[in-house]
């Protein structure tokens, strides 16, 4: 590592896809029961490299290059789970979750349930997810309304490295199974991260990544990035943006969501994901039905378009940018203020 | 030329061998007795069959809310109960209530699912019994994921996977047993091949000349055994067994078989089957089968077999017995085990329901 | 058919599975490109008999037993679709059309987009959904959610027995594929449907079954009787519920519900399936973008809760009923109002 | 005893079949020449290997968004395309670009998607090719559903589906080919296999003895065939096709094979496999193997191989000419073919969003 990334303290800029390949690496030095298992995680560290130098560090049988079929890949990892085994399961892209979809939602979702919490399920699902990278069709999908629409799933995704690290830490050690989604757009995104990160918070508590007085946009993964820089214009407009990335989708934050835009009266919710029932839908209808008194106008949503994913030419038309938060901002009815 | 005979090639990795050989299409009269374990078999399959035409009957009378019948496959499902050693775990499908019994489940618990109580009734751990499995052949792949677990600690043990001849069609039959074979995870799967998935006939469901064919594309040994002839189904499962523990890998077994009863109590089984069909299987009964070959080796005798029924007498009141009353479940019931705490979420909901309650 | 059920002028009362009988029957009549694929939907009539003597009527290469096998059978309609035929699946029980999820998302609602509009896909997809039958796990599941977050998809549920006849003819007939949700509980329900019976209006329209101007229920298929009988019982407090049946889920009747919201100035969204990130959260939030201020109170939402299907005997505290409806109208902040 | 020796059972719907005998491991060298057919093959080999090479230049100077190669598969790729007739289909996955223009497709709108163009660039009933196919293995029950319905309308086509070797493991290849052997659907199933699933070995995807072997699980023939022999590639496969268009069922082909390039543009092949083995397979180039054949045959010369060139260099310069320039888009394009109608939700995003550009 060399100086020039290396900040004071131990802490070096790293990658988002660094942080989870540390993450990775951290909770199988600490746990022996700890397996990665996946298309091409292993000499080849996964086509985004987040399993780089694992199989070497821990061989084959802790970091396993599986057959390619992705319900065979989930539903084996239930059964190591069903044994007492913690697997970490990579889906290559979003896309290629689907056909795994039968064992996620039948079995993974519901395993503890079933038997009446006699057999949790400590099983993490990681998958790439959103657009931005140019990627052809099935590349770039936002998948995580479905996750968020199983109940008995956790939900978390990360947007920034230290998130990264810290939530996939927690995702690991969890006792119940977490969709923990990765937003591929970021994964070269660098930030510094201490040697021996601190633990983040429990699932479900979301963070203010700014705080601000005239509106609250409320966020997580790949769209956190869009939300600050829209924050960051907005002064030139007079208006004080605040910023909550959720970290969690399941379970959610009602309480830091629902005190901030009591305070600021409006809100805006940001994602990639298709509109039309889609996680801001939740969102939404969740803060109004909490905070309806105090909404100066109704929660806006600024989302992916209800269509499949674009051609790479066409998907930032449909990605929310800068310019769609801030009319979204525009619309939210300042002269009733 | 056939596979066998192609020259090496550079990607070829071994010598290609030639397609398993399936074990020999035993009847029974065709092998040795064991006179330990065939009286023992004739008891359970004499007991499977009560317990089937009790929560048959329990249905009827609104005890169950519906039971999948293993009349006529007993053979099977005893066998298979009867094969596993106490280490080794079973993975049922929604219809091998009685197999899981025979393992050692508590007769009235294994229908916990199917009196409408909660969705499973036992500690899989404490009994290595996964849950009954309702949606066909997803239960395969979790087989295989314990099974690899057990061998990557090293634990002795071996897994048995039930599947129904309709359920071979499914991806997830494909997944499970390929990635066992890549693994030679210790497991067996047993299919029970009753010639019907609901009204479907074999024909519509493969046009393979036996399920146990299956085996060749997946590099593991194919085995077909009569699966009205518990002997030979014991004899193939433990056999494969005792291979999968030894580290060499998963064992396919096609087994024969009919179911006597419709598809559950709620199917009309005239729809898509003849009388005729029926009553040619019923003359294969597998529980008449077992007792004419213990009579002819003097391996039974009149009161051996009232004692058999009379034991299976007993198992079918204590079944009637244990499902008079009603479950308890109470509504916060719901919130409990969703997950290990309940969300903020479900401790809003609980606490609404709570004021409907 | 006896004079006992048959009304004036050919009118009988029939079964809502009868009327959908009579519906794919017709349809298969009418067009010889229309074949039916499912498992057990020949000499059994499928589960519910709603194939009933369809492949003695068709022969088996029109009504054809699949092999078991969920994405193969839609896959292969899929194919047959772009041959050119009309293919209608019948999934046996809603939990059961999660294997063929991959199909749904990666292809069936997307091939259209894909090829530019060279390739329409019409194809419906028959799937009994919800819950009150009594059911074990995995045949009550409400999965419409899936189905809405998937643009590409048209999404349609009836709620009476001559939609169920009019609504299946329209599916059959769309040159788009078709998410068609049967609600099983209503499978039995009895109505008088004409012999050659009206057509009913395009998807996307909404419909009023009770007009009422104290406060508006919104819901769709197997919760349209709840909600009529909650408003038959909200009457006894002076309660005057509207009841609308959306009918069709995507796309949406904006206009229908917005107007009947924007006049009573209060709405409860009623629906079986789990609550977070469900159908409600997109009503609510849609209708209060729309309808800000002209709501009295917040738009609430009576769901499922946000747990696995409970089993038979826990189902009637799960599922909403008239006294659970009630009781959100009566949050209805009518104080205010 | 073996499976064909068994004793009949009630249940047996014929006498049990052996298994399908595959086709000879032919190597070039072996078969007769055929001098209409192979200069063909050879000049397509050449304009292949030319179009893959110019494709993957493209990727650099960022005129596509990638580009899988099928370098050292071209006689996979062209016999695929030269096999099927005017009225059969092709369903490539996602490597199979060049078989769609051997088939007929311009070489450009084949890239359509790969250019991050549209999803599609071509009208699939036009020119009987599928789009190409990205999810593994899911465009099989397609292929299977589309023969078959022509088949119940007795038009007389067949109809090709690749897959790769990783491709083998989706559940979605097990229904796929037991819905066809069930259906007797005249489709050909051509497995490419390459050795790698981008950078799994075989060995770690499946345990059989052969890809070829995988037939016999579904009851119908398995062949296994030297993917590197275009002759013998292309000999498989119109076996194949006349047998499906003459209602003979289906057959699966596996044609072992090598990409001699990475898995794309943006792959790094050097991390999973050595340069020995890339230096054996180059040893067997399609191309190579070919040429030196015609020319032991006396079917070419050096000004038939200088023409065969010049023909590529004229596609390439084509190529390189049709994806000079920006593909037309606007943004308007997304909400067009979403359905027949736009809904009113997608009329107002339209709106919407043609106030921001
Ligand atoms: C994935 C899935 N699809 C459909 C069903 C509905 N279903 C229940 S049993 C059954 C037939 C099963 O046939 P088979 O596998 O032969 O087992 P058998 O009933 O004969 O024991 C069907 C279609 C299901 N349970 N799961
Ligand atoms: C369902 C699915 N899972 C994963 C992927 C990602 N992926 C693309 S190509 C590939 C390897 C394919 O290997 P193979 O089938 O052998 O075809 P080849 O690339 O060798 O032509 C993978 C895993 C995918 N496209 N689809
Ligand atoms: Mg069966
Ligand atoms: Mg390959």
């Amino acid at each position: 590592m060399t100086t020039a990334t290396r900040g004071r303290s131990g802490t070096a800029e790293v990658s988002l896809a660094k942080a989870l390949n540390r993450a990775l690496r951290d909770a199988m030095a600490d746990d022996p029961t700890v397996h990665l298992l996946g298309e091409d995680i292993g000499a080849l560290g996964g086509v985004f490299r987040v399993t780089e130098g694992l199989a070497a560090e821990f061989g084959e049988d802790r970091c396993t290059d599986t057959p390619l079929a992705e319900a065979g890949i989930l539903g084996a990892a239930t059964g190591m789970a069903m044994y007492g085994l913690r697997p970490v399961v990579e889906m290559q892209f979003d896309a290629f979750a689907y056909p795994a979809f039968e064992q996620l939602v039948s079995h993974v979702s519901r395993m503890r349930n079933r038997t009446r919490g006699a057999m949790p399920l400590p099983l993490t699902v990681r998958i790439p997810y959103g657009g931005g990278i140019g990627g052809v069709e099935h590349h770039s999908d936002s998948s995580e309304t479905y996750y968020m629409a199983t109940p008995g799933l956790h939900v978390v995704t990360p947007a920034t490295v230290a998130d990264a690290y810290g939530l996939l830490r927690r995702a690991i050690a969890s006792d119940d199974p977490v969709v923990f989604l990765e937003p591929k757009r970021l994964y070269w995104a660098k930030e510094p991260l201490p040697e021996r990160p601190a633990d983040v918070p429990p699932f479900g508590r979301a963070v203010i990544r700014r705080r601000g007085d005239s509106a609250t946009l409320i966020t997580y993964g790949p769209s956190l990035p869009v939300c600050l820089a829209a924050a960051e214009a907005a002064r030139a407009d007079g208006w004080d943006l605040g910023v909550i990335d959720l970290r969690t989708l399941v379970p959610f934050d009602d309480e830091t969501v629902c005190a901030e835009v009591r305070r600021t009266g409006r809100a805006v919710v940001v994602h990639e994901a298709a509109g039309f029932a889609g996680p801001g839908a939740e969102i939404a209808a969740r803060v109004t039905e909490r905070c309806f008194h105090h909404l100066a106008a109704p929660v806006l949503r600024v989302t992916g378009f209800d269509i499949p994913y674009p051609p790479p030419l066409l998907e930032r038309h449909h990605l929310p940018d800068v310019d769609r938060v801030l009319d979204a901002v525009a619309r939210l009815q300042w002269d009733l203020g | 030329m056939t596979v066998s005979e192609l020259p090496a090639h550079p990607l070829s990795r071994t010598a290609v061998p030639p397609p398993p050989d399936p074990e020999p299409y035993r009847v029974l009269g065709t092998g040795r007795p064991d006179p330990e374990l065939w009286p023992l078999l004739y008891r359970e399959l004499v007991r499977g069959r009560r317990y089937n035409t009790q929560a048959t009957a329990l249905t009827r009378q609104g005890r169950l809310a519906v039971y999948p019948s293993s009349t006529g496959q007993e053979a099977c499902q005893v066998a298979a109960g009867l094969a596993l050693g106490p280490r080794d775990w079973l993975f049922p499908s929604y219809r091998d209530t009685l197999a899981a019994v025979v393992r050692g489940l508590d007769p009235a618990v294994a229908l916990t699912l199917l009196r409408g109580d909660w969705h499973t009734g036992h500690d899989p751990r404490v009994h290595r019994v996964a849950p009954l499995c309702t949606p066909l052949a997803t239960q395969l792949p979790h087989a295989v994921g314990l099974a690899h677990a057990a061998r990557l600690r090293r634990d002795d043990l071996a897994v048995l996977a039930l599947v129904g001849d309709g359920g071979t069609s499914e991806g997830d039959f494909h997944e499970a047993l390929n990635f066992a074979a890549v693994w030679r995870a210790p497991v067996v799967f047993l299919v029970q091949n009753n010639g019907y998935a609901i009204s479907v006939p074999l024909a519509k469901q493969t046009a393979a000349p036996s399920i146990a064919h299956k085996a060749v594309g997946y590099g593991m040994p194919g085995r077909l055994v009569d699966g009205n002839d518990a002997p030979a189904v014991h004899d193939a499962l433990t056999g494969a067994l005792a291979r999968a523990r030894a580290g060499e890998g998963p064992t396919l077994i096609e087994a024969v078989t009919y179911r006597l009863d419709a598809h559950t109590n709620a199917d009309d089984a005239t729809r898509y089957r003849t009388e005729a069909e029926v009553a040619a299987w019923r003359a294969r009964d597998p529980l008449t089968l077992m007792e004419r070959e213990l009579r002819a080796h003097g391996l039974l005798d009149d009161a051996g077999a009232a004692e058999a029924h009379e034991a299976a007498e007993r198992t079918a009141a204590a079944l009637r017995e244990a499902l008079s009353g009603d479950p308890e479940l109470t509504p916060d019931d719901l919130f409990t085990h969703v997950y290990a705490e309940p969300t903020s979420q479900l401790r809003e909901q609980a606490e609404r329901l709570r004021e409907f309650s």
